[in-house]
């Protein structure tokens, strides 16, 4: 009897101790495995803005304006890193102030540590998963203003952007605030977020700052397609961290999305292809890459949601619609939106986020849409732009006006002709 | 000593330097330009807009000969850089009126 | 008793649930850090072809070719995307028809759900990491036909060989069927599947569609050393997602897979670079990168099986081979492999699919080589390159031929003078 | 009774098993999120080599010695590949020889099988994320010799020093040697092992070798700054493997040293681009990077001991100290160190590891600096960074004696004036 | 005939040519020069260090026109290239004695 | 006036400018063209096979100066661009009718 029950104590020790050593690395703490594949994402978002966009827009211009184009993403990278660990992280992650905005319990990070956790991966790990988004969104409304804005004027833009519409519209669609929380809106990795945001962001802008000089009397040409294909193989390639890893775990969850993003971004690369052939017979690389831009924007809000069937709709008639206001609208309205910010981000993200309300597959991510018996999503989905579009609007507008209280937006018409790498950074891209 | 220019379509370059070559005149400079003539334009795509490239690349060679030897290296030029179509280029002649090789500082029509 | 009876019965419980937790965390279900390992492979081999493959092809050929000979490869990417989550998936990996196909029970991946899995990962993990194989395959073929295949033949050529020729070979080794099922030949990652079948692939297309106009005539040099070399370093990096993801597990096999191919890879560049000097007093970069594929190539179906002294005997002896192919026998029997795909990829997928069975290593692997006392292996291996082979040649001449019923293989001849990009693309590359 | 006894045993049997089974998993085996982690990060960590730095370098020279410069890197990749796993790893990790290097029980990675572990990932892992480092030291050195150096020299002297100064300062710091160990410095991912080491080399060489033909009187510029950000954007998103992969642990530590690096990468470039705009009114591209990667640099010894406070004041005084050497030290001092490697590197190598001995947070990795009550740290990293430098001055002025007793180490003039590319290389890097 | 050259700004290049077209000299070729005149060089950056750049990016245009055109082209010129500052530019012009249209084989005047 | 056209190697360019401008020559236009004379082309290698470089890149100087400073241009640059190897170069002159500065409208030598 004692012998049993010193076995039966051995048992339970060695039980005990298992449950805890097991409860250690599966329940309270971090899993590692879902830890990896999110510092992995993050690596990976910050390789879509460096260099990834910053190539993909660096090719699209003039060769005199090269050097000035990527500073616009490095300079996004270089505020947002910094304002993220300060106040951003905190007034969108930290609490909820009326649905609207965080607190600031956790200003420069305070309480954080190497042992907090949030869901099953370290907490420093989803703050600098967030903070990549938080600068590829800043970075992606450059398309709009490149050759022309003056770089003073962009550093205190995006600090004032980042604080008066990424914050709040973060806060609100993830951080638990209106549109995500009481709403229930979907957005699974930024449709609403990122490219909505950046896309009307960009239009705005291109419409206050005016064309480029000699803007459709001279070919505006790109002067480097191979550097916009990288960019753009990047962004494709980055894409996978930014949808995959939105689940925040490496589960069926996080395969289901990269499927559905690669599938959405093919579609809508043949898409473009295609509407390529049958206006002109001859089938662009730049028209290709675009609409495989457009198919990874619009499958963004979408991807922890839909299946493939849903994701080659999204792919396949997001570039249609991308197309129309890359080559007729924008020509209608002259507008100058450089780079067609507005007419790959901001309407594929916006389209994007209805077809999350339509297609969305309940034996994916356990939400219904439209075609699953839930005609509310639609809607819900819908009154989530219009919220969107309104707070990009007035929080842009402001920031706008602040700016230029401090300084002039645009450079000089001389500065311009000479190109901006030469006048404002004092280098030449390119030496024979 | 004269100065052939002509002004020739790029994928005619190897030809006409071929027949130049086989002619006996093997020393030549050339080097890109953009022109117009009377050929059109080009049309180039970015993002579902037709753009029209009014300059189109050439490729000028020049070569200083004897006086004598002029009319035959116009002949070889127009035949090899020749289509028959709009765009085939030109040729100026002008006068040279000294040559020096710097490596042995010869002069004149030795220095060819 | 009453006491002791509860405190065991608590034991019980304890453990049971334990068991069961930890169960469902390993064997049922997935393994996150399996499975972070294979998302970020299946990332990397992505990253191989776009932008890897295509700059280090785009480097090697004409400036007025460049835009042609990506979106070659982007049109890889795009056509497997689909494809591959329409029928190819099933077709391979699902059930199995005389050793040589599998059925169409997946057919739209019908059945696969976020919860299935397939051995430690999420089968739609698994999905898109055997995809991006079947995406890079069919990108490696147009280094054959660069500057001159006409891009709806390349499309359509593409279409009818990933169906006749990858779908049915790729099952055979892989997805149970004859070659590595029943026949035993050993391919780690791909030295039959990707390198044998897309480099006699290319061999024939260059027959087939003959030398580019003015070939031997005109230098016909890279127009940018420098993408060539950042595409070769994409493909060294990434390869590490194409033969250490090839185990399927983040695991010591994979460790040593990742370190067998970087040793293959460096001991082929040394190869090739002590040949370029012995040859001619100089060392070319383009030969040093040629050669770290050509052992990446080599050291492919052989990475699961070998250690490090296969390795460098594999990586060594594949540069003499190539490097023998490339500057000799093309030129002795005059056929026009722009870019060698038959003498890197044909001959190096042949000779480390040999040189397997002569190194595989039992306590690597499990499984023995000639060296190890198994000869056998050896014969083995050589059958599945016989076969493979015979699939290849007649699957491809197969869909040449329809593709010459539909279109015409060739660009004219003026467009060719004018280049791809222009007369194909509407596009140039570089403006000044 | 009986019924219980079995009860119980049948209790103890599932426990015994389940704690083999799950001791199996996490503790004499491998953890496979940890291991997913980290070879990731080995493969990050070579990107940044291949073609990460070779780009960095390669766009700061002029265009016709960007074959030689980026075949600089590729040399040192090949023969570090090979070298490692032949002696390096054994000499450095295998066992230890008076503190000062490890034994050669290993030699050819005897005994190391793909079960052997090391801490929680497997011991192949272990060697490849280690060999990493080995090659991108000493790819680092090369830029202060690039356009000049005699390709033949370059191999022959990478091979001493790799042997001489790499592997006993590796196993010093990392392999339980003086430093790291009986010292206790604090070295969490190369600031002695990889910065102090290259920076101090590159300057030797620099005055050894003498400065460029022309050099001072022609300007040499950057002929392509694209590729220059190309590289310092793989070199910040590779530097997170780099940092936040030498915990060895997918965990909140990692996560840290991820957010840290990108923290002090941030501050750095805007402190750069701060001193530029003072001085000159104008904000350079290449200023930007060079201040990310001074930041990189200084962070790298920090990394896993710092919170985000000190990753600010060490990336903001590092660019200000980098740009007094590149801008004022090395025009007063007259060396050619061409590409700054020791006002980057090895400045921002020691800045580091001095500012870890200030800043060292015990909440963080555990150990103290002087600002968390610890002086003495500042001491023995001061200790630290002398032996260092000792042991590299030594080491290097063998390795460069008996170069030169075997080959030329400079190139001659002509070949210079020629560019090495045509000269050494045989290529052209492009062509129209 | 005669050949005008003139090296101007390259941000001048599109109103030159636009104004030779409108007054009918619509064939002409160009490219791009570096050149040193009165003006100074500009300054570029190099991690803290400033290097003068000498030389000046310009394009050459050249245009071969029969005299009794060389004045009207020379005054298009210097009109449409000038902004006052030092850096305009310069224009030289010199004899042809001899032009070939290649695509008809036509001579002088006609070919032009 | 004259114009003095020089074809040289790319690797003299810095001195003959410095040489020029030592003795008073401060204007100079130049730019990259590529030529073949004696000289042998060189050998690229790519894949094993040794490819024959016909064309060398040179550098073509055009300087306009009067007539009386011809000759010391000549001095300079056969000086100055001078090795001795095959591959130096030449020196052409011809005739300039005509110069314009476009920022100040003066003409002839006044302009240069
Ligand atoms: N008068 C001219 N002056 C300078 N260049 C000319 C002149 N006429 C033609 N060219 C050059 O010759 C090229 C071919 O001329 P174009 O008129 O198109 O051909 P074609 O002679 O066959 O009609 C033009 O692109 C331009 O570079
Ligand atoms: N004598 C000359 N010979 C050749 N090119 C010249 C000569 N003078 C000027 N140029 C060219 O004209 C350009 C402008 O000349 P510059 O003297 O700067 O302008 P400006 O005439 O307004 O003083 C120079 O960059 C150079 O290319
Ligand atoms: N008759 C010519 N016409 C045009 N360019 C010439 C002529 N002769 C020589 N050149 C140019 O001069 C360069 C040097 O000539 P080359 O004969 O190699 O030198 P060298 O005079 O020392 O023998 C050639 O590459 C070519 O560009």
């Amino acid at each position: 009897m004692k012998q049993l029950k010193i076995f039966t104590f051995a048992t339970f020790l060695i039980v005990a101790v298992g449950a805890i050593a097991f409860g250690q690395e599966s329940a309270p703490s971090a899993n590692s495995g879902d830890t990896a594949w999110l510092l992995t994402s993050a690596t990976l978002v910050l390789l879509m803005t460096i260099p990834g966009l910053a190539l993909f827009y660096g090719g699209m211009i003039r060769g005199k304006n090269v050097i000035s184009t990527i500073y616009y993403s490095v300079a996004a990278a270089f505020t947002v890193s910094i304002t993220w660990v300060i106040y951003q992280y905190s007034l969108i992650f930290s609490g909820d102030i009326g649905g609207i905005i965080g607190n600031l319990d956790k200003l420069f990070l305070r309480g954080v540590t190497i042992d907090s956790v949030s869901g099953t991966i370290p907490e420093y790990v989803f703050v600098v998963f967030q903070m990549v988004f938080g600068i590829i969104t800043v970075a992606l409304i450059s398309g709009s203003i490149v050759e022309r804005m003056n770089f003073g004027a962009w550093i205190i833009f995006i600090l004032l952007w980042s604080l008066l519409v990424y914050t709040p519209l973060a806060h609100m669609v993830w951080g638990g605030g209106y549109i995500g929380g009481t709403l229930g809106a979907l957005d699974f990795a930024g449709g609403l977020v990122v490219h909505t945001s950046s896309g009307i962001t960009a239009l705005i802008l291109a419409i206050v700052l005016g064309e480029r000089v000699r803007y459709g009397k001279d070919n505006i040409l790109p002067h480097n397609i191979v550097y916009t294909f990288i960019g753009a193989a990047l962004l494709w390639v980055g894409w996978f961290g930014f949808n995959a890893g939105s689940g925040l775990a490496s589960d069926g969850l996080a395969g289901n999305a990269w499927l559905v993003t690669n599938t959405a971004a093919a579609a809508a690369g043949i898409s473009w292809m295609l509407i390529d052939y049958i206006v002109s017979r001859k089938v662009s690389l730049i028209g290709a890459v675009t609409g495989v831009v457009a198919g990874l924007v619009a499958i963004t809000p979408a991807s922890g949601f839909v299946n493939i069937g849903g994701a080659i709709f999204i792919g396949f008639t997001v570039s249609i619609l991308s197309y129309i206001f890359v080559s007729r609208v924008k020509k209608a309205l002259k507008y100058d939106d450089s780079l067609d910010v507005f007419g790959v981000h901001g309407v594929g993200g916006m389209w994007g986020a209805l077809m999350t309300g339509v297609f969305a597959d309940p034996s994916v991510g356990g939400k219904a849409g439209l075609l699953y018996g839930n005609p509310n999503q639609l809607l819900v989905q819908a009154i989530s732009i219009l919220i969107t579009i309104l707070l990009v609007v007035v929080g842009t507008l402001i920031s706008l006006f602040i700016t230029s209280l401090i300084t002039k937006l645009r450079v000089e018409p001389q500065e311009e002709v000479y190109g901006l790498d030469f006048s404002l950074h004092g280098e030449k891209a390119y030496e024979k | 000593m004269k100065k052939v220019e002509a002004i020739i379509r790029p994928e005619k370059i190897e030809g006409v330097v071929d027949g130049l070559s086989k002619a006996g005149f093997n020393s030549l400079t050339f080097y890109d330009v953009k022109g117009r003539g009377k050929q059109g334009g080009l049309v180039e795509l970015f993002r579902g807009k037709a753009y029209k490239i009014e300059f189109i690349e050439k490729v000028k060679i020049e070569i200083v000969v004897s006086d004598s030897d002029v009319e035959k290296v116009i002949q070889i030029i127009t035949d090899k850089a020749f289509t028959g179509n709009i765009g085939d280029g030109k040729i100026f002649v002008s006068d040279i009126v000294e040559v020096v090789r710097i490596r042995t500082k010869e002069r004149g029509d030795k220095a060819l």
